[in-house]
């Protein structure tokens, strides 16, 4: 069967989308093994850019880390010219991975541990071993061409130290891919300054990819099922602040900044009664002292870039998270903390504690972590059934309130107008 | 018994305590096998072998590890679940400027509320003990799990 | 594709049923995820009853606990007026488990822990935070109505303290549906006394829950699997007894007396040469010294309520089974162990004793345990072969003779009746 | 050494040997662990905190203990597996009417014939054990298995 | 839908063949489902010869051991007239096992532990209990004949103390089977002495079983993967040595043998920059001392009877490699090391030591047991891509050179012949 | 204290440094742990009880020792990963013709580079010690896992 065939006949099998497109979501979106190839084929090996690493992971010439675009395995270097390059992680031979280690320094070329077929850093195949044979007997017949093979290379861009890449030639440019608010937002927390890993670790996650990206683009949520954010004014719904939804609907930015005049918010919490407006304190409040790293009083910004790109500001806490799917119900979350060359010890330490809002163990995080598992086995027995995403209304446009659900709208949009279902 | 070091069975026994402090659930009780100034952190074999300064927990006054035990009695949402250590013995390592130098093996399993049992962490735990009182103290304890991946949340310290 | 279509769909990517229907059954309806899944819909969401828990688990007002019913996740109550109940443990809002804990008290209503939408202890939605935004921004649209939206409510219905639940409108009447044989013989061990939980664990099996039902309704095996019974007498072929099986197939009774007059059992044992019959004693007799609870002989009653339920009484040991599919290949059965208010000290410790016999460590229910999957794990190449199940011929009808699979085979004409496969 | 209570040693190695007598096969030298008069029961924390009676294995004299193994090598089917016990170090919790009172938390990985070897059981030991005699025996054993799910069955005992 | 139509169905779903059939392999055949279930049907109980076990585990009437065909169980044994039978480990009754125990002696015959339905040695239903009922009630119907059920039975045939066994009629005559070249080699190895098992153990491998098959039958990987075979000279491509693909492709052959001519190696492999050529030695080189155990010259036999059947001599270790799919992804290897009566203490402890080149921690078999796993992840999201076959030509005929991968477009040349795929 | 045989801590010490050095990855350091003249092998539970000959892993001498690790570093490809001991206490069989007779437990969990951590082995270490010298020296050792089934490969020594 040709290859588009396969594809029209999977998004066939599928049930119809309930309702008008946005406002519900079938939960078997969640379940679906044919959703979840459907998606690996249009989204991760389609036109999209993908997080891969940041430009500081590789700094030199010879510098390599490997990473995963969905399902698939990749290489990421940076030749002798500083040129940063990316290849599905897959022998041409037959197929097994070219390189076994997660990263790696002053590495001139691969080569596969089964038959030591050889790659350049760019991913090209250079060397096939007993290609003419010994001795004149066996090797690979004369119309083997080494050029006609190699593993499938990725597009690269990077932008404020951070590596994108696609498996698809059709990727737009990236800043057309990025719109025009979402750049600036980036540059605010990246451009200008050299950032210094602090931190790595992997969150598993119990549940589909696309409800941990929902739960990143839930600022309605946030004030509810994060203690901490209500209890020390880390963000409330009352301070100043709005959600950015670029035209695709695929990017966001959700902010709150410190608003100087009065604040209303107790009422209106009050009037909800939601168990989060506790009288929590602290006994170390250090915790949570931060430094004004931007002279802007945004205490928080969370921007995603679909499909799975999260750059995080919490206070003095940054970092980029990297979802990774690894079935219909489990997921990989890879977390990398930041700090900035420029950072004093004191502003350093402040990272240092502000990480433990984050995380599997953060005060925040952890509670992120949970509940799309939560989803997950609610939803269990309920394919046919669907969520509802009326918060805010039916559309997927920015707002200055962030009680609304627009950004997970506008996933929706990217995510239907991607796979087609 | 030359062979044994005088604070060898303190300190095995205060590691014993300590687990079976936090497997009985007994967290409010967790931060007092700590001095007042001290340091805890949870981190990985890789990146405490990369130098990575950044922590999964990371706490650097009692009071921190006090605040934890509340947010997770008060404020946290996550499931219900427990865990067992199980300890390996206790390797001293000598004297350092602040106490006494140990590092003890452990694995962790976490039994969630409907039964499900996994091992869900080994590692080591690096140690400063203050051995001066009664019982030892912990000055310093850094907790490297082997692996860098967490199974949904680490809410209960290990 | 509608519901309808869908479900004609599954069934009929199926094999066909060998034989007359009852005499054989094919591996397959054991191995395969439609069967599965055409399960879930037209049993476990269907218009059939299944067990949720005893009425003294949610004795008071404000008492929860939570269940499963096949794959739903499911909340049961009893409110202040001391209605029961039951509903899908699946927010309204995008599907979070409304309630995370096993059980609980005093409870005045649920809120989801995601973003705060209440629930009633009938599972009613009373609230939706921020339902009318904060500072008159955000919030549901105005056509949103609390009152359209909530999770899926089962029908209830109690019996001798037992509490019965329903996804379906359609379900029967529950007295019609356990027909008038079932509901005496649950009154008898049941009725008029005060159940006490002694005991709960539950057994995972290797297999599939039909496997673990037709060894609950298998009279067959008793004798010959379970050295226990026959050797210490608690259960004889050749005791008085007999199988009852109700019209529909899907329940059954099966039961034995101690026969006062002369035993001539041991002779058609030994013609059969079954290993069962051996010479082992008990170094503790004690352990089945039982009291005459019922003042009717009867030392043995295993009753099963379509598709999952069982009562048990053995000797003094009564015990409810609640079987729940957890896929194709995996059973979780969750014990319920009884007592009653009115045991003496000694009756207690009597039931104490012969709890040995069941649960994961029983000296029966350990091979229960264990023997689905030696049948699962025997069958795994053969999904085009089939079961036997003529002992006492090919239909399902109630019998003095329990050396027959009549039970077993009304067992698979319900299942029939009910999936259409 | 004053902090070494002086039974501590007999009870650890009484445990370490318990459990390869156990993991050994050698079931039916397991009753001489107990007294004649002993109490042995197998049960869940979830049932030990809401206080159930029952239990999984119940046993109120060793003849029962005796039993069970019978059963187990001359009644019951299933199939050929073994056990691995993992004893963390016994906790003292002081002298009891009956004798001395001990808390051991154990992992048990359960290894079937096929060599399919997974962590079966965790949880502790709540000991009583009459120290008078020449080893220490168990007066009583509540084995709390800190989940209440059970795969299968539960054959040996832990 | 019958069981024809059943086949035609499975192999039209699937994706067509890239390429022509030999140089090109497609990675969806080491992921499918569809492609699993198929090779069940079409090979493991299709017209095909599967290793069972050495006639020397059954040595005398009533021994018996327990195995795999593919997914099947199966109990082979041998009864009192020394003849070997199989059968599958599947009760005619209600398919439990009927054996529980991976070997066993002195077994008259099988009775099933669920409802004592007997078996004799040759796998023939001898007995049902009750089958009469008990004082005439129950029972079987009389049309019920014991004859006419029981488990399906293998054909089995034995070679140079080989047990083999097919679960299809239509299996060919073994030796025309094995065709002519492969007989005399598994002679050379086995044929008149009585071999002694060593050792056993299981290798669990992360990957296909064709991919672990693929490893056994490439030449072309031996001398880079492992450094062991190079470095201490156990393995030349330059030695002298063959491939033999026999006229299915089915099987093959591959040796080599010291070559007494000046070694020109060296300079081929400086050519290929290949990691594999160290310059590493032992510091206890008795472990490679070995002895000239068939005068011969030949170092080195891999034999592999299709599917999956190996025979290995390397050096003086000697072993039987039984591959046993168990899923699309996960393989069991088993492992049975030989001696033979005649060896002498020293040579004894030869083989004792040459054991550490194979298994799960050989110095050799390692890196087979993992490589296998890097292929599967590496191919995880490469479905639609394929495997280059191209090493040596496009055939699969035998030849002098190693430098070729003939041996493995041989498998699926037969692969594709018995699958229809 | 009679009941605590001398060479008790010095063998209970030998086995905590022998796990540390593996789970360190300080495998050159491996070696010394035994005698020069010595027995290694890894065998199975099934292997031990049938009585086969052949093993896993087979060294009958410290070279080979040697020789497996720097076939480890320097020849074998696998892919990194590392272990987590936890040991039984060790129990003392008496004198041999060739040293002190021990048995000790163990559980190893395996953590691979993606995190990935399982039970890789259960079983026990059947040992013959050297206690003349200063520190216990291992003059055989017999690994008996419980298991016959090895995941992918077993690289680093048990
Ligand atoms: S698979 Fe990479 S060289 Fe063969
Ligand atoms: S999912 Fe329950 S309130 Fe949103
Ligand atoms: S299944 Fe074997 S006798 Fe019934
Ligand atoms: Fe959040
Ligand atoms: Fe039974
Ligand atoms: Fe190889």
């Amino acid at each position: 069967m040709s290859q588009q065939a396969e594809l029209e006949r999977t998004v066939e099998g599928m049930p119809n989308w309930p309702g008008d497109g946005l406002t519900r979501v079938p939960y078997w979106v969640f379940q679906r093994d044919d959703v979840y190839a459907r998606e690996q084929e249009a989204i991760f090996q389609g036109p999209v850019w993908h997080y891969l690493c940041l430009e500081a992971d590789i700094a030199e010439g010879g510098d390599f880390v490997t990473t995963f675009v969905g399902d698939a395995p990749v290489v990421v270097t940076r030749d002798s010219e500083g040129a940063i390059h990316a290849f599905e992680n897959r022998c041409a031979h037959r197929g097994a991975l070219i390189c076994l280690d997660a990263k790696g320094k002053g590495k001139k070329d691969f080569a596969c541990v089964y038959h030591a077929w050889t790659y350049d850093l760019t991913g090209k195949l250079t060397g096939v071993a007993f290609q003419k044979g010994v001795k004149g007997k066996g090797g690979m017949p004369p119309e083997f061409k080494i050029s006609e093979h190699g593993p499938r290379r990725l597009k690269i861009t990077a932008l404020h130290g951070l590596v994108f890449g696609s498996f698809s030639a059709d990727a737009p440019d990236f800043k057309s891919w990025l719109g025009p608010e979402i750049e600036p937002k980036i540059g605010r927390v990246l451009a200008g300054r050299k950032p210094v890993v602090l931190g790595r670790y992997t969150q598993v996650l119990p549940n589909n990819w696309k409800l941990y990206v929902e739960n990143v683009k839930d600022s309605y949520h946030a004030s509810i099922l994060h203690l901490f954010f209500t209890t020390f004014e880390l963000n409330r719904l009352s301070q100043k602040g709005a959600i950015v939804v670029d035209e695709t609907g695929g990017h966001h930015i959700s902010y709150s900044a410190i608003d100087r005049k009065t604040n209303t918010a107790s009422a209106d919490y009050a009037q909800q009664k939601i168990r989060s407006d506790s009288k929590y304190r602290l006994a170390d409040p250090s915790l949570l002292q931060g430094f004004d790293e931007f002279n802007d009083d945004v205490t928080l910004q969370i921007l995603s870039v679909f499909p799975t790109f999260v750059l995080q500001q919490i206070q003095n806490s940054i970092a980029i998270r990297q979802v990774v799917p690894r079935g219909p119900d489990r997921t990989d979350l890879h977390w990398t903390l930041l700090g900035f060359e420029t950072d004093t010890p004191e502003q350093r330490l402040t990272r240092l504690k502000q990480a433990n809002l984050i995380g599997p163990a953060g005060f925040i995080s952890m509670e992120d972590g949970c509940v799309g598992g939560f989803v997950q086995r609610g939803v269990r027995a309920a394919s046919r059934e669907q969520a509802i995403l009326q918060m805010g209304g039916s559309t997927a446009e920015s707002s200055e309130s962030r009680v609304t659900e627009a950004s997970i709208r506008g996933f929706w949009k990217a995510w239907r107008a991607h796979t087609g279902i | 018994m030359p062979s044994i070091n005088d604070h060898f069975f303190a300190i095995a026994r205060a590691q014993s305590d300590y687990a079976r402090c936090i497997d009985d659930d007994r967290l409010e009780e967790w931060p007092s096998f700590f001095e007042e100034a001290c340091l805890y952190r949870i981190t990985s074999a890789a990146s405490h072998r990369d130098g990575y300064e950044a922590s999964v927990v990371f706490a650097n006054s009692r009071g921190m590890l006090t605040d934890r035990i509340s947010a997770l009695r008060e404020a946290n949402i996550y499931e219900r679940q427990a865990y067992r250590h199980l300890l390996g013995m206790p390797a001293l390592l000598g004297q350092a400027a602040n106490g006494l130098r140990t590092e003890t093996s452990f694995m962790v399993a976490r039994i969630m509320q409907d039964g499900t049992t996994d091992l869900y962490a080994t590692g080591r735990y690096l140690d400063i003990w203050n051995t001066k009182g009664e019982t030892p103290k912990i000055v310093e304890r850094i907790v490297v799990c082997d692996s860098s991946r967490f199974d949904t949340l680490l809410a209960i310290p290990l």
